[in-house]
């Protein structure tokens, strides 16, 4: 992978955005705009922007409830999300999914699931199709450190490997699954080497560089692509803020967050771009300015978004077309 | 409300005719209600005090609707017994509530009819009154309301006060075809000789004052209670599959009401009486039934039913049981006919008496028996005193 | 006495005994017990309560003297 | 020709007949492939479509369940067989975390035909963790459709019914049915999901069941002929959605009910209609509604307590009398 100004540009703007749009959601979520859960993805952008990077439009993604990051990465209006998480019918899973269950068919965007581990067997199942069908798409399977304890992570891993699919699972572990630290649930904490044990060729990347997580994945994802077989990758990351929005953050210390705060993927981003004689390239405010338009715009959006009438409550249980 | 009759849903509270406070004794009459049949007088049962009147005036009541409490002084007298209790009495009237509140419940409980959801449907459908259905095996069933109902026409719900001739109508129509489809009835009829009777009669009445005579219907009423008298397995009630005979006659006379429609209230305690006060109490009833002021126990207590239709020149009734009576005693008009005794020939006021009788709590034979005594009792007039 | 005084003490007291007996229902030459439905209960009301105004007594064997309106009022007048 | 045949057979040949149309249809399970199926049922379909259509798992029932899942909401007609219904609760979070919630929770955009079988049922000493009837149970969920072949026609009938549903199926076959023998017609024209089949005509009383016990209520409805009542059974076919109509139909016309129910009391399909036959025909019921169902114990091993546990001719019967006032 090159780093060029384009691209550069591309990645400090998608990763600013992602902050921008999270911190509005938190303002908007105190001003009860937005209800339920809310996890925010910041301090781990550079993970969601640095894999999307390197996707195909045909490819298959399936993230977390922690997912706003990799929506907007992907591709997803921020309009549209924002709608989502107002409960609109112009969000893209129509309101009835809200944060945590952001869906997208024309980005391939398959959730935005809620139960820890839950969508590593989907993800079996979307690359066997793919492979069945023989088709040359890679399935993203992103997840936290959380669901390597989850025996759905070792079944899918196992699955993957043995009938050889096309996925790229993606671990973020932050150390925390909610408040509990790895180091107090598994006795392994290199996740990758799990991974190893079923046969799958694993790397641990550094998850606050995004030039590090494109670098890894542009090449994880021709591997996949050329031996039709899954890789694994354990990006070590970590979330700046709590886990959802009602968290006293009790669990770990403050230095710590600090600590891990100087390695803020924006940061980083800059340093290496200064490093790399780019820096002078990227105009900061000319982003923030854009980046405020596209969020002003999406809380417009959403606001005038219109409400499903009730009497449409029970639409969408089963198809309304009966022709499989 | 008091169930008065077989067909008796619902009623109107008139008029109170005590207020909360009053002493009442058994048998005053404490109010008066408009059902479908006319005013009727509501009489209590227990000597006490009106506690609570529960139910405004001009108020429509299902049957089984609590309308006034009254304390009974037996009860009272608990009570008393109980707040000698070192129980904190400061609001004696808030003790009370929940007393009302049981009272209430416990009426409610005893008038609770066991009946599947279709056979309740169906008989709202049919006016049938389920209240006066008795259960089989605790429960009323479909079966048992179509076998009850089937040659029932649906009649209209008709239910405003102004059709309560419709609505009396709708009620004989229901309690006859109930009747016919519930009880196997035979019958048997007779002519008997009134001139002996008649005879008797014009010599006693030229004695009288025009207010002492006594009219013919009256002697024949004193008739069927002697009758019933030494034949009284016709005289009771047929209920829980078993034969009741009752000690106490009380006849029930069919009462034509001009503006039509029939009633049957009872002669009370007929047996008791003698010809004159047979005279006088059917007098008396007559004219309150045609009033609209029959007294409760006057629609509810008949042991048999005495249909005379003779005035209106008809020659002979085959009534129809009204259940759980067991038998109608028909008395046809008195009419000039040849009469033929030992060898002769001759003219005589013959009636046709006829009888209705319950297959399942007696057979032909007791009911000839009735009829013979009958007979016997107008051939010698004088028994009749 | 004049007999029309007569017949409309006769016609008030059969409406008296059956009050939903209209006036006009009531005609001079018809049998009062099958025209008027009363029955032999309200016919012996109707000749007490005539009794208890005129002070006549109708015997049992005078009845049919007295069947009809004409009749009745003819009855009492010649007895008057 | 002699169309009969056994309900195992029926089974296959509607795979056989699925696959052999569709290329996206796949069979995934243990011990699908070279052991034959636990029940035999896709006994040489191996060697008919090869190990890329007849798919043999590991003991990962979540894995290759949810990957059914994630396959039809890709572009394929998975058909995932459970071995027992007890081994599908380790597929649960799947089946009602996933399955059943991806259309609504993606706002209609991801639908899956997915079809899952297994097998249900007990009545073969196969003790308390291979035996129980929890398709009443799966019944609750919005998303899924819950079917129960009776009859080998059924058997044949469903399988191409619910691969062509856009939505997960759930298809419930009793262990004891594969054995049984009926009349295939595979050119007939199948009865919908969610439509009920009235299996025997009557006017006293409706019989209300599923799967095994619709033999075991037409046996009952023969006796309680002999004793003067008229039955009606009815085979719901399908549990959800649940075929109303017919339902209420038969009662408007017997006015009394009894549902024999394969799962437990509590919180059951039988407890489920009663409740709709209260809410829509109550005014039509002539006595209590009543039920037969599987008596509240993890079925035992010893034959006589299992026989005791579930459903049986003489429970209906008795029950039936007792609707009819007969007992």
């Amino acid at each position: 992978m090159e780093l060029d100004v384009t691209k550069a540009k591309e990645f400090y703007k998608q990763m600013l955005l992602i902050r921008r749009f999270e911190e509005k959601c938190v303002e908007l979520y105190s001003n009860q705009k937005i209800g339920g859960f809310l996890h925010l993805y910041i301090g781990e952008e550079a993970i969601a922007v640095g894999i999307m990077s390197v996707l195909d439009e045909d490819d298959s993604v399936l993230a977390t409830y922690r997912e706003h990051g990799q929506a907007l990465a992907r591709g997803i209006s921020a309009k549209s999300i924002m709608a989502e998480m107002y409960g609109k019918v112009e969000g893209c899973s129509r309101g009835r999914g809200g944060s945590m269950h952001l869906f997208d068919a024309k980005t391939r965007f398959y959730g935005g699931s809620a139960i820890v581990g839950g969508s590593l067997p989907l993800a079996v199942g979307m690359a066997l199709a793919d492979k069945m069908q023989n088709k040359n798409r890679v399935t993203v399977c992103i997840f936290g450190d959380g669901a390597v304890a989850e025996g759905e992570f070792h079944e899918s891993l196992n699955l993957a490997a043995l009938w050889n699919l096309p996925i790229l699972f993606v671990c973020e572990n932050n150390s925390y699954a909610m408040g509990t630290a790895l180091k107090l649930t598994q006795s392994q904490t290199d996740i990758y080497k799990k991974a190893e044990s079923y046969k799958i060729h694993s790397k641990q990347i550094d998850g606050m560089s995004v030039i590090d997580v494109a670098k890894a994945s542009t090449r994880a994802v021709e591997d996949i692509r050329e031996s039709n077989a899954p890789m694994f990758l354990e990006c070590l990351t970590y979330r700046f803020r709590a886990h959802s929005m009602f968290d006293a953050e009790l669990y770990r210390e403050k230095s710590e967050v600090e600590e891990w705060k100087r390695k803020d993927p924006l940061i980083v981003f800059e340093e290496k771009l200064k490093e790399m004689e780019l820096w002078s390239e990227i105009d900061t405010k000319e982003i923030e300015g854009e980046i405020k338009t596209i969020i002003d715009e999406a809380v417009e959006f959403a606001e005038n978004g219109t409400l499903e009438p009730i009497e449409d409550l029970e639409r969408f249980v089963y198809s309304e077309v009966q022709n499989g | 409300m008091p169930s008065l009759g077989a067909d008796m849903e619902s009623a109107i509270l008139m008029e109170w005719l005590v207020k909360e406070g009053d002493s009442v004794k058994k048998g005053q009459i404490i109010a008066e209600v408009e059902t479908s049949k006319g005013v009727i007088e509501i009489e209590v049962f227990e000597d006490g005090v009106v506690e609570k009147l529960l139910v405004e005036e001009e108020t429509d009541c299902k049957v089984g609707t609590p309308l006034a409490m009254i304390k009974s002084d037996s009860k009272e007298k608990k009570e008393e017994v109980l707040k000698v209790e070192p129980v904190e009495v400061k609001e004696p009237e808030i003790k009370k509530e929940p007393i009302i509140e049981k009272q209430a419940e416990k009426i409610e409980q005893d008038t609770r009819v066991k009946i599947s959801p279709i056979a309740r449907k169906r008989a709202e459908e049919l006016s049938v009154d389920i209240t006066k259905i008795i259960p089989k095996d605790g429960l009323i069933q479909l079966a048992q309301i179509e076998s009850i109902v089937q040659k029932i026409e649906v009649p209209k719900k008709v239910d405003s006060k102004r059709d309560q001739k419709d609505s009396m109508r709708k009620a004989i129509a229901v309690a006859m075809s109930r009747s016919n489809a519930e009880i196997p009835h035979y019958y048997l009829s007779t002519s008997i000789n009134m001139t002996p009777a008649l005879n008797y009669l014009e010599v006693l009445n030229k004695e009288r004052t025009i207010k002492q005579r006594i009219l013919p219907v009256a002697l024949l009423i004193r008739g069927v209670v002697l009758a019933l008298k030494e034949v009284p397995q016709l005289n009771g009630f047929w209920l829980d599959d078993s034969h009741h005979i009752s000690e106490e006659i009380h006849p029930g006379i069919a009462i034509a009401l001009r503006k039509g429609g029939l009633m049957t209230p009872a002669l009370l305690d007929a047996g008791e009486k003698n010809l004159n006060e047979t005279m006088e109490s059917l007098s008396d009833l007559i004219s309150r039934t045609r009033g609209g002021k029959l007294r409760s126990s006057e629609m509810t207590k008949q042991t048999i039913t005495i249909t005379n239709l003779g005035d209106l020149g008809v020659e002979s009734v085959y009534g129809v049981i009204y259940p759980p009576q067991l038998a109608v005693v028909g008395l046809g008009a008195i009419i000039d006919k040849p009469w033929a005794e030992g060898d002769t020939l001759s003219v005589r006021k013959v009636m046709k008496a006829t009888l209705a009788g319950d297959h399942r709590a007696t057979d032909g034979r007791v009911g000839a028996l009735f009829l013979e005594k009958l007979n016997k009792f107008l051939q010698n007039p004088e028994e009749l005193l | 006495m004049k007999k029309d005084e007569i017949k409309s003490a006769i016609i008030k007291t059969i409406l008296k005994v059956a009050p939903d007996i209209e006036e006009d229902e009531i005609e001079l030459d018809a049998n009062i017990q099958r025209s008027l439905e009363i029955d032999s209960f309200d016919f012996l009301k109707i000749l007490t309560s005539m009794n208890e105004e005129f002070g006549v007594e109708v015997p049992e064997a005078d009845y049919s003297k007295v069947d009809t309106l004409e009749n009745m009022a003819n009855y009492f007048l010649e007895r008057l | 020709m002699d169309n009969t045949t056994t309900y195992r057979e029926a089974v296959k040949l509607a795979i056989r007949k699925a696959m052999s149309e569709d290329e996206r249809v796949f069979l995934m399970g243990e011990d699908v492939g070279h052991y034959g199926g636990c029940f035999a049922v896709s006994m040489g379909l191996l060697d008919e479509y090869g190990d890329k259509r007849i798919i043999d798992t590991p003991l990962s029932e979540s894995a290759f369940t949810g990957a059914g899942v994630g396959a039809a909401m890709n572009g394929m007609r998975p058909i995932v067989e459970i071995m027992t219904v007890n081994f599908s609760l380790l597929a649960l979070d799947q089946i009602m975390n996933n399955a059943a919630t991806l259309l609504h929770m993606s706002g209609g955009q991801f639908n899956v035909p997915l079809v899952i079988r297994m097998a249900t049922g007990g009545g073969k000493q196969l003790g308390a963790q291979h035996s129980h009837s929890l398709e009443g149970w799966y019944a609750h969920i919005p998303g899924l459709k819950v079917l129960t072949p009776a009859t080998v026609q059924d058997a044949y009938d469903m399988l191409g019914l619910a691969l062509s549903d856009p939505d997960p199926v759930l298809i419930f076959e009793n262990s004891i049915l594969y054995n049984s023998k009926g009349i295939l017609d595979t050119k007939a024209t199948p009865l919908a999901i969610g439509k009920a089949l009235v299996q025997k005509e009557g006017k006293n009383l409706t019989i209300l069941t599923y799967g095994i016990n619709l033999f075991k209520s037409l046996e009952a409805a023969e006796i309680l002929a002999k004793n003067g009542v008229d039955v009606e059974v009815i085979d719901l076919r399908s549990l959800r959605p649940l075929d109303d109509e017919t339902i209420m139909k038969s009662i408007k016309k017997t006015h009394r009910v009894l549902i024999v129910d394969d799962g437990w009391r509590s919180g059951s399909i039988s407890a489920e209609i009663m409740a709709r036959i209260n809410e829509q025909a109550f005014y039509e019921l002539d006595a209590l509604m009543a039920r037969v169902c599987t008596v509240e114990v993890p079925l035992p091993y010893a034959k006589h307590l299992e026989d005791a546990a579930i459903v049986q001719v003489d429970k209906i019967v008795d029950m039936a009398k007792k609707v009819m006032g007969l007992s």
